[in-house]
């Protein structure tokens, strides 16, 4: 499963891998509008864009981590602005059981973020991405979190 | 690449529709609505938007009452509905012009106002908008931040196309002879970018350099900075440029390779001759100048004193033309245009000048000692020493006058006089020339004639004038000098100097032409072409002495006249170029403070009359840019093509013409909207005074995270975050006196809604609403006013605020008001202050009152025929109403409303189609 | 993956001039891209929107056979339509397109890393070059409608829907419990603001929709039962006396159902003296010169009205909201009365005469001298009976004293409350009721007439409280949106829905539970029965899809595997590449 | 009659109940054991482990696993299992995926020794032994990590007649198929549909007995847990805690499922779903922590540990 080229990068050179995963309505179209205002933010994140965060499946966040994904973002409407109703609300409940787990499976929590962030909160958005790189950051490779 | 001629007015007609489609007007919420429901319905839809994105108001909103969702979030998708829906036809940048027919069979002309940016071509990419030089106050933020001319008002706007924003052409380019833009490069010099500067003023003329020390500066004239303090110094900052570029050496020649076979010649060597050789060549001609003297220039050279024209300086501008590659043949005086002709040129433009001058025509003219000012210059300027005694008199009041004059001076002369006719004002030289002059110690004798030259042993004694007055203006438009009788009086004096006029010679190429009582040759006052048609003519030997730049616009206009005519187009298509004038009380000239203008440095007169430096210095870089700075870009965009250079999608045509589209239809939808109402018609409560007094629109702007502070709530003043903010409400509503009697329906619940944002924003703020009823009166508008109030503990106070007035030193606003339930009067302190605006109808019904006869209620808004019944039918047959343009509506009422409007429309249009 | 066919995909990185390619180096992503498990066909092109690149998708599709397309440009919000019509224009599912957001995600927003962008934008397309080889063709739907709407209600509302769709051209079945049309406004005699009785207003009205041959008519009826889906709905109708029923084929429903004036026993001592009324009880009465008491038919010289009787109390569920008509009824109620009798009183806790109109009837009844009293919210006015008079005693808050007041009429402004039926009307309809206990709307703001349930709207009071003249206006409004329905004589589903293989489906109903449309039913032909979705009802959000613990629901064009298939290219192309599973 | 089929019955560290369970098909047993040949049983017939090292290589038709590896010995014992066996199968959750035992993952295995030898509740200052027992893994995994299985048959126990289903199959030689259904599927309570108000504690209050657990506030996993079980416990009024792990595919995380399930009842705000689920992880992951995300990276922690 680990790459060759991963356990080849010094710690110095090392830059954290992120999976984002965004919903079509919000956080997508905030991300566009941070391209588009030209809002520069770290370049580790790699966005997935699903209809709705209801539509995560909460593997699809623990098998990114389990395949190497240094952090995840979970990015959506904000909660009563669902493109969908109320998908977001049963994301967020999903995440808070997920977050409580992988905290008592000793995954550093820092890893993981859930961002509300609207189709114009582009700044929000961004933000949110440097955060999270930078809590990775100090988390430090998720690999050598297995050492 | 743009061609002035180019940009000329032509309005083009496009026909569209058939009484089975309907027309909706107004791309707001309501409009969009109806529109899709018409669509919907398997009918076309044109929807014309005044503004180039549709959205409407809503657009601008942060978020929405009740639920406070994210405005734009929740338009977006109808935005892009509306625009991907294939029965809807978008009309945006487009107004109704005008109407008539009935229902069922509707003729609208819609004028499509030119973007300038090809929809289709265009990406949204944005490259344009950080090359563009020109700021204006952005109106979709409500004038808190700036945009670019060229711009989309909003990131999600629809279509994403970007707009340039043209007012029309600044009067400096109109009045200028060969229409430089100097908007242009000016705009270029404030952004550093003084190559490109350079280049879009050597699109007009060759000669930057030369035009940037003598030109008279007939665009200064017109500047309407000169309104506000002093005329932009258009033409000294041009001369910097070029001054620029020789200190830099950064000039390269880039040589034009001839594509054409046709040649033409070219006589004369002066600025028309020169001019137009330019430009033939960059055309592709190979051209050959044809000059009598040893040197080029013509008057420039031979007329004009060193002192403002170092030689240097016409020799490398006029090299420039030459590495274009036009040929010069000198010391080649043509007598006989058809002799060239038969050597193989195929056309000939003749630009010999007026170089001789006119006589007095007086006793003793032909006296030793009198000199005629050309032939004067002439001598001094070819090198030949002249002599002059001590007193000097010139006759006349031209630029050729004061030069002789002062070179006079610069010979040796003691005393030189001015004699001249009228008053000072009347004087057609340079004004800063003369007071340079009388700066040498030049005496001015003015409202004098000669009547005679006094002489002894034929030699020049003095000179005998009469006083005049002045009476009526002639047809020059100058008052005419009338002789006082009795009123003689003497000058002693050496010499005289005759600079009262040139004419053209008496032989040469023109005798072979048809001529006019004047000597010169007859030429259609566009084309410039003679009664010979292979023979073109421009200059002072058509003028019979003229200004420099209109002798280089002649030059340019003959070229492009042989052009057409050796390529056999319409001579006269698109010509004269059409500009178009900008009113000066459109230009918002308030917005400027005022600056002093910029004075390029001299040489002290004491120094300067001893010898023929130069005396003008010209600007520094800091100077220029300082002068730059203060162009208030009448036209927004200058047309300096930056944008076009930056567009890799080649979408941006500076020469698009507005559209006239004719449709067809069977039913109409009125969406005009609203408007904000003015809330500085309340002077007393501080609006366009007060820094921190905004309406409730700008607030929106303010907390948006699109917006010019990026969602952070600050106060206008210092950027601070408030600490206690009022909502003041009722601004022109429920005001009788004020014309707007009724109640605008949305201002409560958008007071509430960011009183609650800014609590949002900021917990610790607080905020207080002074209001005249609370009325939140729709589906869950009264839940969240009791949220308000209880959760969010939002302060409300039933109220009207008398009068806000500002603390000079905290720019804290201090608000009276009536608190009508405790019976008193208060005083309250607020760091920010929001008014909340009624609305009032929106423009643009005219068309209709006059063409369909629709029918107002008094307060502006569309009248419906039953408010029970058809509330949404106006009172012509056909044409129905929905969003604000019947009434004030909040945003479901509006949409609603749009339906409505559209299912009406549709049993019309279903009458049509069966 | 049921597709046989082996994917052969085809990859175009756009540079959006130098957009994309002024950052990312884009010859070096197609160059890696064309590596990529499946593709068959990569290259670079300076604008993929235009003419030339959407020609160059549809040349290339032909000489290489390509069956999935990857284009890597703008954002898919921008383009994703245009390229989907080029794959269509070159013979290929709609579906099998996938496009990669290097410009807003990528180039613009890390214009200062061109070497993280380009890797970025090689792992943006690695990911999408896996989605796309895994997307599955689906088919384009749609669901004929019945052109008929039936609408439930005959009042104003209900009325004017029905005579808009008829003139239209389509069938209306028009039902009221009630034996008579009209609703409400039938009663009324003073509405505002224009000064009309509700009888001049609706007989026109009632005369033109007996007449039209499209509306049928059933009044004293009900809905017994309704079932199906937008476009193919099926209602029973039965008439209350006789039992008889008639089932209809629906296309298409409008909700009228209004409101009920709320009998406000137990405020202001009403029930207690016959002179004490409602505003709905005077506006019914009859209209004559003069006003007499109910009590003993005399003339009423002194009438007062209480505003906000039942509206606007915080924290009583139902009575919370505003009921919007009052202020202006009673304003033109007490104008017009006004002129007829000595004094005239309001007691209200705020003025709301926001309409059209409505303003200027406020102002008239002042001009005449009608007293406008505002009493404080935390103390409302008693009514009491003192020697068979009615007595008001209240503070002003103006003047700041307590008053007292012995109209010969008291008229108490009660709000509108949902009828009692409306729970039921709600099970029939599967519509939701807000907090108001009327009906919610699909969004309070921009879809105030539709519901949730797709082919039903709303209208008039049945959503809110409202006046007449903004029901009519939803009504045209709803009208609209049934007519767009049957105008077009089917409706396009989306094809991006959820399926559930029923195979794997263990009837756990989480997907029920989970799904805000109601799009999700027990398919009761299945023993034991299981989930079945309603394709016409599904917004396709996937809710449904991640809630499923039996893997038992599919979300088309969103898939598990899709999903998937796209972090292993990121985190592990190495596995991705042999095609193994996620562990 | 058909022929023997030859059988080897291998048994790793467990409890013993999925043997039980099988000795629990009763009388069915009686048709069942002549038709096997059982070549290794080391708890019921005397065969020692040299017997079976000594087999050739495939000679055995059929073995069976119960347990999962934490020993040394465990893991020599499935591997050689592997290479007699032509058909390996996994038999119970414990060998499927971890089981109950996989829950040790949740410590380290220094923390496991400190309770079950060094410092418990009734005595202190113990020693790990060192003789006669075989060296413990440092981690729990997942025998799958080990050996390949041609079937797994989870249960927690297995139901006795899902063995005799399975031993049938065999022995008539066709494929075992196994219905993919989860627990749901097979109980007889009334479902409403109704989102969850409130998570309970399962000794909280009184359910009733005819309505889905899920639905009264109890988390059952019974929605996301293979319902081979035939919902014996949900039918008899205990809430399924998940022992049949996930249904078919059975790779997928069985956790994350029933997160995912859950969250779904919405709308329950996530700071009451933290207090009132306290346990994610031993509630979600109790039967299948080793062979789920979480415990993969838990085993890849121990890995790097022991790498260094």
């Amino acid at each position: 499963m680990s790459t060759e080229a991963q356990t080849q990068t010094t710690e110095k050179e090392w830059e954290p891998k992120i999976l984002a995963f965004c919903c079509n309505w919000c956080s997508y179209a905030g991300a566009d509008l941070a391209g588009t205002s030209r809002i520069q933010y770290p370049p580790n994140a790699r966005i997935i864009r699903v209809n709705c965060t209801g539509r995560i499946d909460i593997e699809f966040i623990l098998a990114a981590l389990d395949l190497g994904a240094d952090g995840v973002l979970v990015s959506g409407c904000h909660p009563g602005d669902c493109h969908y109703t109320s998908g977001n609300l049963k994301m967020r409940a999903r995440w808070a059981l997920f977050e409580k787990a992988i905290e008592q499976a000793g995954i550093d929590p820092r890893r993981i973020r859930l961002q509300w962030a609207s189709a114009s909160e582009a700044q929000i958005f961004a933000d949110g991405v440097r955060t999270l790189v930078e809590q990775v950051k100090e988390a430090g490779p998720i690999r050598r979190s297995w050492e | 690449m743009l061609t002035v001629e180019k940009s000329a007015q032509k309005i083009s007609s496009v026909k569209m529709g058939d009484p089975g489609s309907a027309l909706v007007v107004g791309g707001g919420v309501a409009g969009m609505q109806a529109a899709l429901d018409i669509a919907n319905q398997g009918f076309k839809v044109f929807l014309v938007e005044k503004t180039s994105s549709i959205g409407g108001k809503m657009a601008m909103l942060d978020k929405t009452f009740p639920t406070l969702d994210c405005s734009a979030c929740i338009l977006t998708p109808k935005l892009s509905e509306v625009a991907h829906h294939p029965n809807i036809e978008l009309l945006t940048y487009s107004e109704v012009k005008d109407i008539k027919g009935k229902a069922g069979d509707f003729k609208v002309k819609v004028l499509k106002k030119a973007r300038y940016v090809d929809l289709e071509k265009c990406s949204g990419c944005g490259d344009c908008v950080p090359v563009c030089p020109t700021e204006v106050p952005n109106e979709f933020d409500q004038g808190l931040g700036f945009r670019k001319a060229i711009y989309v008002p909003f990131p999600q706007a629809t279509p994403n196309t970007h707009t340039i924003d043209k007012r029309g052409h600044p009067a400096c380019r109109i009045n200028c002879p060969a229409h430089v833009n100097g908007q242009g490069f000016l705009a270029l010099i404030r952004e550093h970018k003084y190559d490109d500067a350079l280049e879009i003023v050597r699109r007009s003329i060759p000669f930057p350099g030369t035009l940037g020390r003598v030109c008279p500066a007939p665009c200064e004239e017109k500047c309407e900075r000169g309104l506000i303090d002093n005329p932009i110094n258009i033409r000294d900052s041009h001369r910097w440029l070029a001054d620029y570029e020789r200190e830099q050496g950064t000039y390269t020649p880039t040589p034009v390779k001839p594509d054409k076979k046709k040649k033409v010649a070219v006589i004369g060597a002066g600025p028309a001759g020169i001019a137009c050789a330019e430009k033939l060549a960059k055309l592709g001609y190979p051209v050959t100048v044809f000059e009598a003297r040893e040197k080029p220039g013509g008057l420039l050279r031979y007329g004009i004193p060193e002192y403002r024209l170092p030689r240097e300086i016409l020799d490398e501008e006029i090299s420039m033309v030459e590495d274009l590659g036009v040929k010069f043949k000198f010391n080649k005086k043509i007598r006989s245009v058809e002799s060239l002709l038969e050597k193989g040129f195929s056309a000939v433009f003749l630009g010999i000048g007026a170089p001789v001058s006119s006589r007095l025509k007086v006793d003793g003219e032909d006296a030793e000692g009198v000199f005629h000012a050309l032939e004067f210059l002439d001598r001094v300027n070819s090198g030949e020493k002249v002599e002059v005694g001590n007193y000097v008199a010139v006759i006349g009041g031209g630029n050729a006058a004061i030069d002789a004059a002062r070179v006079a001076k610069r010979l040796g002369a003691y005393k030189v006089f001015i004699i001249y006719r009228r008053s000072r004002a009347e004087m057609p030289a340079i004004k800063s020339e003369i007071s340079d002059a009388e700066d040498e110690g030049i005496e001015l004798v003015l409202l004098a004639n000669p009547v005679e030259i006094l002489t002894m042993k034929n030699k020049v004694a003095g000179i005998k004038c009469i006083r005049m007055r002045l009476g009526e203006p002639d047809e020059s438009g100058r008052r005419r000098p009338i002789p006082i009788p009795d009123s003689e009086f003497t000058i002693q004096l050496d010499n005289v100097i005759i600079a009262i006029g040139q004419r053209v010679g008496e032989d040469g190429p023109h005798t072979e032409l048809k001529t006019t009582s004047w000597g010169t040759p007859v030429v259609d006052p566009i084309t410039y072409q003679t009664s010979n048609p292979c023979v073109f003519a421009g200059g002072d030997v058509v003028t019979g002495g003229g200004l420099v730049v209109d002798a280089v616009a002649h030059g340019h206009e003959a070229a492009e006249s042989i052009h057409r005519f050796l390529q056999g187009q319409d001579m006269f298509e698109g010509r004269p170029v059409e500009f178009k004038e900008i009113p000066s009380e459109d230009i918002p000239k308030a917005r400027f403070p005022k600056q002093e203008k910029v004075h390029p440095k001299k040489l002290k007169p004491t120094i300067r009359v001893d010898s023929f430096k130069e005396i003008e210095q010209g600007y520094s870089e800091e100077e220029v840019l300082e002068e730059a700075g203060r162009c208030i870009e009448c036209g927004i965009c200058c047309e300096c093509e930056q944008c076009v250079k930056a567009c890799t999608r080649e979408a941006i045509d500076h020469s698009m013409n507005d559209e006239v589209v004719e449709l067809n239809v069977g039913a109409i939808v009125i969406a005009t909207g609203y408007k904000l109402f003015d809330v500085s018609r309340y002077e007393r409560l501080g609006f366009g005074i007060h820094y921190n007094v905004i309406h409730a629109m700008q607030f929106e702007r303010l907390i948006n995270a699109a917006g010019p502070t990026h969602g952070h709530l600050v106060r206008l003043s210092d950027g601070k975050v408030p600490k206690s903010i009022a909502f003041v409400q009722c601004v022109g509503s429920r005001d009788v006196k004020m014309g707007v009697p009724y109640c605008s329906r949305i201002c409560c619940m958008y007071a509430i809604k960011n009183a609650v944002m800014a609590k949002e924003h900021h917990p610790d703020i607080d905020v207080t609403i002074y209001y005249t009823d609370v009325r939140s009166f729709g589906k869950g508008f009264e839940e969240f006013y009791q949220m308000a109030k209880r959760r969010f503990g939002v302060h409300f106070i039933r109220g009207r605020v008398g009068q806000i007035d500002e603390d000079p030193h905290t720019q804290d606003l201090i608000v009276s008001y009536e608190d009508i339930v405790n019976d008193r009067l208060g005083e309250a302190r607020h760091d920010m202050v929001i008014l909340s605006p009624g609305i009032i109808p929106a423009e643009g019904l005219e068309p209709f009152m006059k063409g369909l006869n629709l029918r107002l209620y008094e307060d502006g808004y569309i009248q419906v025929l039953d408010q029970f019944v058809d509330p949404v039918d106006s009172s012509v047959k056909g044409v129905y109403v929905c969003g604000c343009s019947d009434s004030p509506k909040d945003i479901p009422d509006s949409v609603t409303a749009g339906s409505a409007a559209a299912m009406h429309a549709t049993i019309v249009l279903s009458k049509e189609r069966e | 993956m049921s597709d046989a066919e082996e994917p052969r995909i085809g990859v175009f990185i756009c540079h959006c001039g130098h957009n994309i390619a002024g950052t990312v180096d884009v010859k070096k992503v197609a160059k890696v891209a064309a590596e990529f498990p499946h593709v068959v066909f990569s290259t670079d092109e300076m604008f993929m929107c235009a003419d030339s690149g959407q020609q160059l998708i549809k040349d290339k599709v032909k000489e290489y056979n390509l069956n999935r397309v990857v284009v890597a440009s703008c954002s898919p919000r921008m383009h994703e339509p245009t390229f989907r019509k080029v794959v269509e224009e070159a013979g290929l599912n709609r579906y099998l397109y996938e496009q990669a957001n290097l410009r807003e995600h990528v180039s613009w927003c890390h214009m200062r890393e061109p070497g993280a962008a380009t890797e970025k934008a090689i792992d943006l397309v690695r990911m999408s070059v896996a989605r796309a080889a895994r997307l599955e063709a689906l088919p384009l739907k749609t669901v004929k409608v019945e052109p008929r709407t039936l609408i439930v209600g005959a009042g104003i509302a209900g009325l004017r829907a029905a005579l808009d769709i008829a003139n239209r051209g389509f069938e209306v079945v028009l039902v009221d419990k009630d034996s008579e049309l009209g609703g409400h406004v039938r009663h009324w005699t003073h509405m505002f603001p224009d000064d009309k009785s509700g009888p001049e207003v609706l007989n026109p009205m009632i005369e033109k929709a007996r007449k039209h041959k499209r509306i049928t008519i059933l009044t004293g009826s009900k809905v017994r039962e309704f079932d199906g889906y937008i476009g193919n709905f099926k209602a029973t109708i039965e008439n209350i006396k006789t039992g008889d029923q008639k089932e209809f084929d629906i296309g298409a429903v409008i909700v009228t159902t209004g409101f009920t004036p709320f009998k406000p026993y137990g405020y202001f001592g009403y029930g207690e003296h016959p002179d004490i009324v409602t505003l709905a009880e005077l506006q019914m009465m009859p209209p004559r010169k003069d006003l007499l008491k109910p009590s003993d038919k005399t003339k009423a010289k002194k009438i007062a009205f209480i505003g906000c009787v039942g509206s606007r109390e915080y924290g009583k569920k139902g009575h919370e909201h505003c009921s919007r008509y009052c202020c202006s009824a009673v304003a033109k109620a007490a104008s017009d009365l006004r002129d007829k009798m000595d004094e005239v009183l309001i007691l209200y806790k705020s003025i709301r005469t926001y309409g059209k109109g409505h303003e200027d009837i406020h102002r008239l009844a002042r001009s005449k001298f009608v007293i406008f009293s505002r009493y404080p919210i935390e103390k409302e006015p008693t009514v009491e009976i003192i020697d068979g008079k009615i007595t008001i005693k209240w503070e002003d808050v103006f003047a700041d004293e307590e008053l007292i007041f012995q109209p010969d009429i008291l008229v108490l402004a009660t709000a509108m409350i949902p009828p009692e039926d409306i729970e039921e009307t709600a099970k029939l309809f599967s519509l939701t009721r807000s907090a108001d206990g009327f009906f919610n709307p699909e969004h309070i703001k921009l879809a105030p007439v539709t519901t949730h349930t797709a082919g039903i709207m709303i209208a008039g009071t049945a959503q809110a409280a409202k006046n007449a003249s903004e029901s009519v206006i939803d009504a045209s409004g709803a009208a609209a949106k049934a007519v767009a329905l049957m105008a077009r004589g089917e409706v396009e589903i989306e094809s991006t829905v959820s399926h559930v293989l029923s195979d794997l489906c263990s009837s756990c109903h989480t997907c029920i539970t989970a799904c805000p449309y109601g799009a999700i039913s027990m398919d009761e032909s299945h023993d034991p029965p299981v989930a079945l979705v309603t394709e016409a009802k599904c917004h396709g959000c996937g809710t449904c899809a991640a809630a499923c613990p039996s893997n038992a629901i599919v979300m088309m064009h969103s898939t598990d595997d899709q999903i998937i298939s796209m972090i292993q290219a990121y985190l592990s192309p190495m596995t991705e590449s042999e095609g193994g599973s996620v562990q | 009659m058909t022929e023997q089929v030859s059988i080897a019955l291998g048994q790793g560290s467990s409890c013993w109940g999925c043997f039980q369970s099988l000795i629990d098909i009763h009388l069915k047993l009686a048709d069942v054991l002549p038709l096997l040949d059982i070549k290794y049983w080391q708890a019921v017939v005397d065969y020692k482990l040299s017997d079976l090292e000594s087999y050739p290589d495939k000679s055995i038709a059929v073995g069976v696993y119960e347990g999962m590896a934490r020993t040394e010995e465990d893991v020599h014992l499935l591997k050689t299992l592997r290479a007699k066996c032509k058909i390996l199968i996994a038999f119970g959750t414990c060998s499927c995926f971890g089981g109950i035992p996989g829950m040790a993952n949740f410590y380290d295995i220094e923390d496991c020794y400190d309770v079950k030898f060094r410092n418990n509740k009734t005595f202190s200052d113990g020693e790990v032994p060192s003789e006669n027992v075989p060296p413990i893994e440092s981690i729990v995994r997942p025998n799958r990590h080990y050996v390949d299985f041609d079937v797994y048959l989870p249960g927690c126990p297995p139901t006795s007649s899902l063995i005799l289903t399975a031993l049938t199959s065999l022995i008539e030689g066709k494929e075992i198929e196994l219905p993919p259904h989860t627990v749901c599927h097979y109980c007889s309570r009334e479902k409403k549909e109704t989102p969850v108000p409130e998570i309970l504690r399962p000794f909280k209050g009184n359910a009733d007995p005819d309505r889905c657990l899920l639905e009264q506030g109890y988390i059952c996993l019974g929605s996301a847990t293979w319902g081979l079980c035939e919902g014996q416990c949900v039918n008899k009024g205990v809430t399924c805690r998940g022992c049949f792990g996930p249904p078919p595919p059975i790779t997928q995380d069985h956790g994350a499922a029933s997160i995912s399930m859950l969250g779904s009842y919405a709308p329950l705000l996530p700071d009451e779903l933290k207090e009132q689920v306290p346990d994610p992880i031993g509630y979600f992951w109790r039967f299948d922590y080793p062979s789920s995300h979480l415990g993969n990276m838990r085993i890849k922690r121990e890995d790097a540990k022991n790498a260094k």
